[in-house]
């Protein structure tokens, strides 16, 4: 394809991308472009659009109007099952699992259609090795190994965000997403789930939405700022910061006491 | 170093005494019960099973509720007898045994076509949808007399093209082990099912169907390949009784037999795959047997359905597995007297409920042929006071003890369950 | 064979739709056990057993089985074709297969004239008057009534209301050329909640007269709605007296429901006797008359016999003259097909005359016309395979 | 105004809460802080009557312990539920709507009041709840509550997924609840927030109260902050 | 034209019948999610209770307190057995309604017998309301009440006169049906008590702690559609025939009507009963079959097809079963139902 040349190197790009409810327009033409192996946190005010850009790009809508690339091929308007097929995966704001299964029948699941197992009927879950084991490591990774055989509605809050995101990256996708991962938690788990999130996805790129500054300069190496819909800035996490018209449309004085505060 | 727990063998020890008891039970029952009409309904039985889990698929394993199971087991029956019929004047050449697999690919056949639209939803709209096909498909069945053969149905004779090391089919008990074959390698590819990628696909699809979109999944596609086969199986078991019954009539696409199969598939217990295994047999008890013993045999299965769906909402496979829990940590002990106490009244108040019920029926409906009628080797006479004020003594007392048990066992049971939780935390602490 | 004790399993739906029909028919068997134990010509002593068979071919054929197991000769049955159909052909093959078990199948009210034509049985015997027969009644009076111009068909679309309509254009072509059939209609069985539709279309195609082999609540929310729709043709139907059906029928439709069958509501003499005491009894009404007709046959040809062998007593039956409450009547060899009078009755307000008034209704059916035997007698195609 | 004394609470046959004391005057902050799990949501869900529980609840010197979430909301106490519960399928004017008691009459807070709040909320009035953005959810939460015209409100985790410009109106709104001389019961997971507008704070662990004090003894007390509240 | 005049006022009203006996499950539906397969169930308790107190005390007192007896049923039986399956999910909840079904029809056939009983509607509402009469001159007229039978015959012989007389008991039940609507309505937007169920259904806590009652008023509205089930069962039961078979008969056409009205929507369930009932009306009236079709196209399929029972079924043999078609079509092709706003 001649377009796709000119698009390389970037793992994500969306542009000049529109989504109207009714008559309300949510996505005012939000640009950008985020090269593969890059973190990228959006911040922005509540009801700015980051979680409808999330379900823009994995699928979840279509969009109005506008592209969306991943690796250079077009993705909008595809069902999320073909656009997680082709390398990306989400994550939910609210935990969004599977209730009456176990933490490990979860995570296989996860690993199913990514090792070619599809709708497969002839094989015995049991013998395929390298589901399994990559659901144990997954399982490990997360240090859920204890809850092994828990069903995912008994684990508590903690323990599902973190199948959350263990769901989102078991299908091994290069470019992940994740809404607000860190909701809800305390400081020292949030600590601690920042490093998981980090582990978990080396090599891979991120997106997360997050309002928690802490997790947000701890985790990206570039903040997009959503603003009605449109991105006001896509820089460094200093530059950002800087920025007048962040200040004031976003952050407010808490940033400058958190700061204060040690962050 | 972290232990694999991944080490399941499809044929462990335990699992290969069970499908072996499994096996040797359907072996020996027809022994044991040897009338005519215990032949044919073990027969129905093993059909039964193999219908009921086939719809369990949908419904437990993949929270499809369906009103229509009945057209693919029907359409499989209907196929099935034609086939037969086609093979008696030689015009098909198989033998009689391979008929239920003809059955099958028709339910499947039918199950493509009608899937294709069913499972494009989910939830309310598919369960109506297949209302509305059943309710379509029963009325065609009237009225296309040609396939369906009206009102008469379409018959045919089993005994048809060359006895097989003697075989002919003639005799129930030799159909009999053909279902029992059917219905073991049936049971055992449906159990192996829920063991594959599919299966637990389709298990994450009734838990949370938006998520699978986001793991790669089409739960469209899941749904409808999960229904496909399950129109196969539904297919065989109707192939099956196409050959029990050498004849084939509207009823079996009806709504009574798709009500039928959502009813005792829960009864049994749809969460647990062996739970519609009881629920098929309890089918057959219940409506071949349990209307020859009483007339009020609606109202105790109206009953029935309302008071296990309200105290035990997970079914009679729940209930055991629920004691197995409790055996399994030794808690049984403690609570083997309550469960005497517990069966002892509940039997008294039954005995007392059910005598009223059954003279309350006598009055209506054998009154004219004698006031008295026997229950439970006791005479009670509809027209004397005291056989009612024993039956409302025998009632109350029954209502009182049984109160009295149920809270001792509820007092115990919690306790039993204490202390399995504190057993696990002990464990899990370990 | 005297004292013997013959039991006759009787496979009807006892709950369900036909619940009703089935108890009536239930206790009618009962009670003429009792008449016929007192005396009959073989001394023999009839047991029935009821099996609630919930109008399912499947569930009766459980029932057979059931009754088999019980050593059971004799069955009998008679709502719904299909379930006919099934026990014909069910004891077809278990004869075969069990020589020296054999059974018979006494047919008390399943019309569907294939089963004394195309697929006719040796075992099968049927006492009721086959759809044809009544037709052939039926036509008999209505080809004399020159106000028949334009006759409407309306029937149940599955086999017997099929068989209604296509046999009646048949006759009737022979019997009155000039008479117009303006218009048929098949509906589902018990699936119209409202016939006010049916009626318009009928009083807009004229017709003056309309056959329907409706039952049940089909016939009576018909006759309903031909009430309150205005429309003043006659009706000429199977079922009307039937449990349930005159209480729905009610004051309406006076004069203008003819109902066919081998019996009425005021036959008199031990007839009006017996239905007066079952009446008192069971506080129903009797009408199922061919239960009569079956002690009579089955004593008669036992004493013939001189067995209740069902090999015998099958001989026997063929062929086989007895008189019966409605005259005198022949099992007739070639199709097991009972000749038999058959008279036409109208609905209409019970009086001194004709004072039998079902379920209370103040209404009746009085005779307007008795057919004998060779009037309502039709021909048979049926090729009997006999044993041996 | 409300006093809480030896409060024992129990999911099935798991013990939660064993013995909190507290009590909330007329007009206080009074946040309660506490890692996951410790047990701050539970006494939320107690003292409305949503958990099964022993030991005392006064409320106005009442005693309202064992009685139904709904009698207690009619004496006056307001909760916001920590995960949110907003009813999805109803329009935002609609969950406002619900939060009313009666007709509404003789209410401090209108329509007007919260639309006046988060204007935010005035723009997406008529629309289906569910879709929200998670931020206006919680706006909604908030104002549902106070729709009821309650005395004491217990909100737990307000400021869960709020942008930092919108937690901090928030605080300042309840700044300005105090000052019209409602209490406020609030369960915070940012120290921050909840450490600058409270008059008092709690701390707790395990299931009771571990630390009781001003906010300014919290901030000194190293302990109970390594201990019960960070790391 | 008399004939279509009467035909659209016959689908008219057959559609507001079925209104009248969707419009509980409807409310039911809406409100609480429960498919009630014992509406039927209350269509018939309402009948037979109708017919005891009319006995008793008259049709017109009847007409209220039946419906009040079925609709305290209903609520005693949500009161102790759906409430307890709740929790449990819809399936458990449509299960438990399928028992109570069972033991319904039981106890009315052990009650009042199991054949049907003369339930007949007061003298008033015996006879027409209104006669059309269509003069092949004069055109057509309407006269209230039965018309003369002078007035029917023509001493023409040239002059065709026919007379369609309305049944009162047709009107009325329009009538009946016309109320219920605007009683429901204004039950569904006057009230909060439509939203405090359907945030109840997802969120009882939340809806419990903002001061609602919640359990008390599951229990009236179920009493509500139960009580207008019996309504409609003593009107059904008068005009038609009142047999334990009268529940059976109804029993799915009315979640016909509610799916393809769209779930939960009132508004939708009565378009869609009245499309539905002028549909069937009409269909009855239509011989054609596809065999007549490809004729008229000019097609001569041979011999063979005129015995294919596909070919040659016509319009009105499928008519009753018409509804069946269109709601599988409607939940294919528009699966939120006419006029619903969401799926399932
Ligand atoms: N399906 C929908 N229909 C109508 N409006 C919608 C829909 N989905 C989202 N919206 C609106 O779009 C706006 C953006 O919502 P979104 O959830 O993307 O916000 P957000 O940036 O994630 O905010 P937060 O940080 O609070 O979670 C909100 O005002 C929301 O009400
Ligand atoms: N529904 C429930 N059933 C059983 N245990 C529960 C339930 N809800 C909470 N718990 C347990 O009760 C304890 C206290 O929970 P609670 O929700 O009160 O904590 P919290 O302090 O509010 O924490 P969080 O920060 O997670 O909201 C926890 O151990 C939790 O696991
Ligand atoms: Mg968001
Ligand atoms: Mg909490």
């Amino acid at each position: 394809m001649s377009e796709s040349s000119s698009t390389q190197g970037y793992a994500l790009e969306l542009v000049d991308l529109r989504k109207s409810f009714g008559k309300t327009e949510i996505i005012r033409g939000a640009e950008l472009k985020v090269a593969a192996g890059e973190r990228v946190a959006i911040i922005g005010p509540n009801g700015a659009g980051k979680s409808t850009l999330f379900n823009l790009i994995s699928g979840r809508f279509g969009p109005t109007s506008g592209e969306i690339r991943l690796h250079g091929q077009r993705i909008d308007g595809l069902a999320p099952y073909e656009i997680n097929r082709r390398g990306l995966s989400r994550s939910f704001q609210v935990s969004n699992l599977f209730t009456r299964l176990s933490v490990f029948e979860n995570l296989r699941c996860g690993v199913l259609w990514s090792l070619g197992y599809r709708y497969a009927f002839w094989k015995f879950l049991a013998d395929l090795k390298d589901a399994n084991d990559r659901a144990e490591q997954l399982m490990h990774m997360l240090k859920l190994d204890k809850r092994r055989d828990t069903l995912a509605m008994n684990l508590t809050y903690a323990e599902q965000r973190a199948l959350e995101i263990g769901l989102t990256i078991a299908g091994g996708s290069s470019v992940v997403l994740l809404d607000e991962p860190t909701a809800g938690m305390s400081k020292s788990e949030t600590t601690r789930f920042i490093q998981l999130i980090r582990d978990v996805t080396v090599g891979k790129t991120l997106l997360t939405v997050e309002h928690d500054m802490g997790v947000v300069f701890g985790l990206a190496d570039k903040i997009a700022v959503l603003v009605y819909g449109e991105v006001l800035a896509f820089d460094t996490p200093d530059a950002v910061r800087a920025n007048p018209r962040v200040q004031e449309a976003y952050l407010g004085s808490v940033l400058a006491e958190q700061q204060a505060g040690g962050h | 170093m972290h232990k694999t727990h991944y080490s399941f063998k499809p044929w462990n020890v335990g699992r290969l005494v069970v499908w072996g008891l499994f096996a040797l039970v359907m072996a020996v029952a027809p022994l044991l019960f040897t009338s005519n009409l215990s032949a044919t309904m073990l027969s129905q039985m093993g059909i039964a099973i193999i219908a009921c889990l086939s719809y369990n698929m949908l419904l437990g394993q993949g929270g499809m509720l369906s009103f229509g199971h009945a057209v693919y087991t029907g359409l499989g029956s209907y196929v099935a007898i034609h086939a037969l019929n086609m093979l008696t004047k030689g015009q098909l050449p198989i033998p009689v045994s391979l008929l239920p697999i003809v059955g099958g690919i028709a339910g499947m056949f039918f199950a493509v076509l009608f899937g294709f639209v069913t499972t494009k939803k989910a939830g309310t709209p598919f369960a109506m949808i297949t209302l509305g096909m059943a309710e379509l498909v029963f009325a065609m069945s009237l009225m296309f007399s040609g396939f369906f053969g009206g009102e008469a149905g379409v018959s045919g004779d089993r005994v048809a093209g060359k006895p097989f090391f003697g075989i002919t089919y003639g005799p129930q008990i030799q159909v009999y082990y053909l279902i029992a074959v059917y219905t073991f390698v049936c049971v055992a590819a449906m159990f192996a099912f829920t063991r594959t990628p599919l299966g637990r696909m389709l298990n994450a699809v009734r838990d949370n169907a938006e998520r699978v979109e986001f793991i790669g999944y089409s739960t469209r596609r899941v749904r409808y390949i999960a229904f496909i086969i399950a129109g196969f199986f539904a297919g065989i078991a109707g192939g099956l009784g196409a050959l029990n019954f050498e004849i084939v009539t509207a009823e079996v696409v009806g709504a009574g037999r798709s009500g039928g199969y959502l009813l005792f598939t829960f009864l049994g217990g749809a969460t647990f795959f062996f739970g519609p295994i009881i629920g098929g047999i309890l089918m057959v008890l219940a409506f071949v047997l349990l209307s020859e013993f009483t007339k009020a045999w609606l109202l105790y299965l109206g009953l029935v359905f309302l008071f296990m769906v309200m105290y035990a909402p997970g079914g009679i496979a729940s209930l055991i597995m629920m004691n197995l829990r409790v055996a399994a940590f030794g808690q049984l002990r403690r609570l083997w007297t309550s469960y005497l106490a517990l069966g002892g009244t509940a039997l008294v108040l039954l005995a007392g409920a059910a005598a009223m019920v059954e003279m309350v029926y006598h009055l209506q409906l054998g009154a004219a042929m004698g006031s008295e009628l026997h229950f439970l080797g006791a005479t009670l006479d509809v027209a004397s006071v005291d056989s009612w004020f024993g039956c409302i003594f025998v009632l109350l007392t029954g209502i009182g003890l049984f109160e009295v048990a149920r809270r001792s066992f509820m007092h115990d049971w919690g306790e039993a369950q204490v202390a399995i939780e504190k057993e696990i935390k002990r464990r899990e602490a370990a | 064979q005297k004292g013997e004790t013959v039991k006759i399993a009787w496979i009807d739906p006892l709950s369900g739709l036909m619940g009703p029909v089935g108890n009536n028919q239930v206790k009618s068997f009962q009670f003429f056990a009792e008449k016929f134990n007192q005396s009959n010509p073989a001394g023999v002593k009839f047991e029935v057993i009821p099996f609630d068979n919930k109008l399912s071919p499947a569930e009766s054929l459980n029932a057979l089985k059931a009754a088999l197991d019980q050593g059971v000769r004799y069955i009998t049955q008679g709502n719904g074709s299909s379930v006919a159909a099934a026990l014909i052909d069910a004891i077809d093959k278990h004869n075969a297969r069990n020589p020296g078990k054999e059974v018979i199948y006494l047919n008390h009210s399943a019309v569907d004239p294939d089963f004394t034509n195309s697929k006719c049985n040796y075992w099968h015997f049927r006492f009721d008057a086959d759809t044809s027969m009544k037709l052939e009644a039926l036509t008999t009076y209505m080809k004399d009534q020159p106000d028949i111009k334009k006759v409407y068909l309306l029937n149940q679309n599955y086999s017997h209301g099929q068989q209604v309509a296509k046999f009646s254009k048949e006759i009737m072509a022979r019997k009155r050329p000039d008479v117009q059939f303006v218009g048929e209609d098949l509906h589902p069985l018990a699936q119209v909640r409202d016939f006010a539709p049916y009626i318009a279309k009928i009083k807009a195609s004229g017709a003056d007269t309309v056959i329907t082999g409706n039952w049940g609540s089909d016939l009576a929310l018909l006759i309903k709605a031909a009430n309150e729709g205005g429309y003043n043709g006659k009706f000429y139907t199977y079922y009307a007296g039937v449990t349930g059906t005159p209480t729905a029928l009610g004051q309406g439709g006076a004069g203008r429901v003819y109902q066919v069958a081998y019996n009425h509501y005021n036959m008199g003499g031990q007839m009006g006797k017996w239905m007066t005491e079952f009446n008192t009894k069971f506080k129903d009404d009797f009408y199922t008359g061919s239960v009569i007709h079956i002690y009579s046959a089955l004593s008669e040809a036992m004493a013939k016999a001189k067995s209740t062998d069902p090999v015998k007593v099958a001989a026997a039956m063929e062929g086989l003259k007895f008189k019966s409450f409605n005259g005198d009547v022949e099992m007739r060899k070639s199709d097991h097909q009972l000749q038999q009078p058959l008279y036409l009755s109208v609905w209409q307000k019970a009086d001194t005359k004709y004072p039998y008034s079902p379920e209370n209704t103040g209404m009746t059916l009085a005779p307007v016309q008795t057919f004998e035997s060779y009037v309502s007698s039709t021909p048979t195609s049926c090729q009997m395979k006999r044993p041996g | 105004m409300l006093k809480i004394d030896n409060l024992h609470a129990y999911y099935g046959k798991s013990h939660v809460l064993h013995g909190v004391n507290l009590d909330i005057g007329q007009g206080e902050i009074v946040a309660l802080l506490g890692r996951n799990g410790s047990g701050r949501s539970t006494t939320a869900k107690a003292i409305m009557g949503l958990v099964d529980c022993t030991g005392q609840i006064a409320w106005k010197g009442q005693d309202i312990l064992g009685r139904k979430a709904y009698e207690i909301a009619h004496l006056g106490i307001g909760y916001v539920p920590e995960n949110r519960d907003i009813f999805p399928t109803l329009t935002v004017h609609q969950n406002l709507m619900l939060g009313q008691k009666g007709k509404g009459q003789g209410s401090r807070w209108g329509f007007d009041d919260m639309y006046g709040m988060f204007p935010r909320l005035k723009e997406r009035q008529h629309t289906e709840a569910g879709v929200l953005s998670g931020g206006e959810q919680q706006m909604l939460t908030l104002c549902r509550a106070l729709m009821g015209d309650p005395d004491l409100i217990i909100i737990d985790e307000p400021t869960e997924g709020l942008a930092p410009k919108i937690v901090e109106l928030v605080g300042e709104y309840l700044k300005a609840l105090k000052a019209r001389g409602i209490s406020v019961l609030l369960i915070e997971q940012k120290l921050t927030i909840a450490m600058s507008i409270s008059d008092r704070a709690l701390v707790m662990g395990h299931g009771s109260i571990v630390f009781q004090g001003t906010p300014e003894a919290l901030r000194a007390d190293a302990y109970v902050r390594k201990e019960w509240l960070e790391v | 034209m008399e004939f279509f005049t009467i035909s659209m006022l016959n689908g008219l009203s057959y559609g507001l019948l079925l209104f009248l006996l969707s419009s509980g499950l409807t409310l039911i539906f809406s409100m609480m999610g429960v498919l009630n397969f014992a509406h039927a169930s209350f269509y018939m308790l309402g009948a037979y209770a109708g017919y005891t107190v009319s006995q008793l005390v008259g049709f017109w007192p009847a007409l209220v307190l039946a419906p009040i007896v079925v609709g305290v049923l209903g609520s005693l039986f949500e009161r102790l057995c759906l409430r307890k399956v709740h929790k449990y999910g819809h399936v458990p909840e449509l299960l438990v309604t399928f028992g109570l079904s069972f033991v319904v029809l039981e106890i009315v056939q052990l009650v009042w017998g199991r054949t049907a009983v003369p339930f007949t509607p007061p003298p008033v509402l015996q006879g027409p309301a209104f006669t059309l009469v269509q003069h092949s001159v004069d055109g057509l007229g309407v006269v209230w009440g039965a018309a003369p039978a002078a007035m029917c015959q023509a001493a023409d012989a040239a002059v065709r006169v026919v007379c369609s007389p309305f049944p009162a008991t047709r009107g009325f039940m329009m009538l009946v049906a016309v109320f219920m609507l605007v009683a429901v309505w204004l039950l569904l937007t006057r009230t909060r008590i439509g939203l405090v169920i359907q945030a109840a259904l997802t969120h009882p806590e939340a809806v419990e702690s903002l001061g609602h009652n919640v359990p008390r008023v599951f229990m009236l509205v179920f009493g509500a559609g139960a009580a207008l089930a019996g309504l409609a069962g003593v009107i059904g039961g008068s005009t038609f025939v009142t047999e334990p078979a009268m529940a059976a008969t109804v029993g799915s056409i009315i979640f016909v009507v509610v799916v393809v009205g769209g779930m939960g929507s009132l508004s939708g369930a009565f378009l869609a009963s009245i499309l539905i009932g002028v549909i069937q009306t009409f269909a009855v009236a239509m011989d054609g079959s596809l065999l007549g079709l490809l004729r008229s196209m000019g097609m001569e399929p041979g011999p063979a097809a005129s015995s294919n029972s596909l070919l040659t079924l016509t319009v009105s043999q499928v008519a009753p079963i018409l509804p069946y078609l269109f709601l599988v079509l409607i939940l294919i092709f528009r699966p939120k139902g006419l006029l619903g706003s969401r799926e399932g």
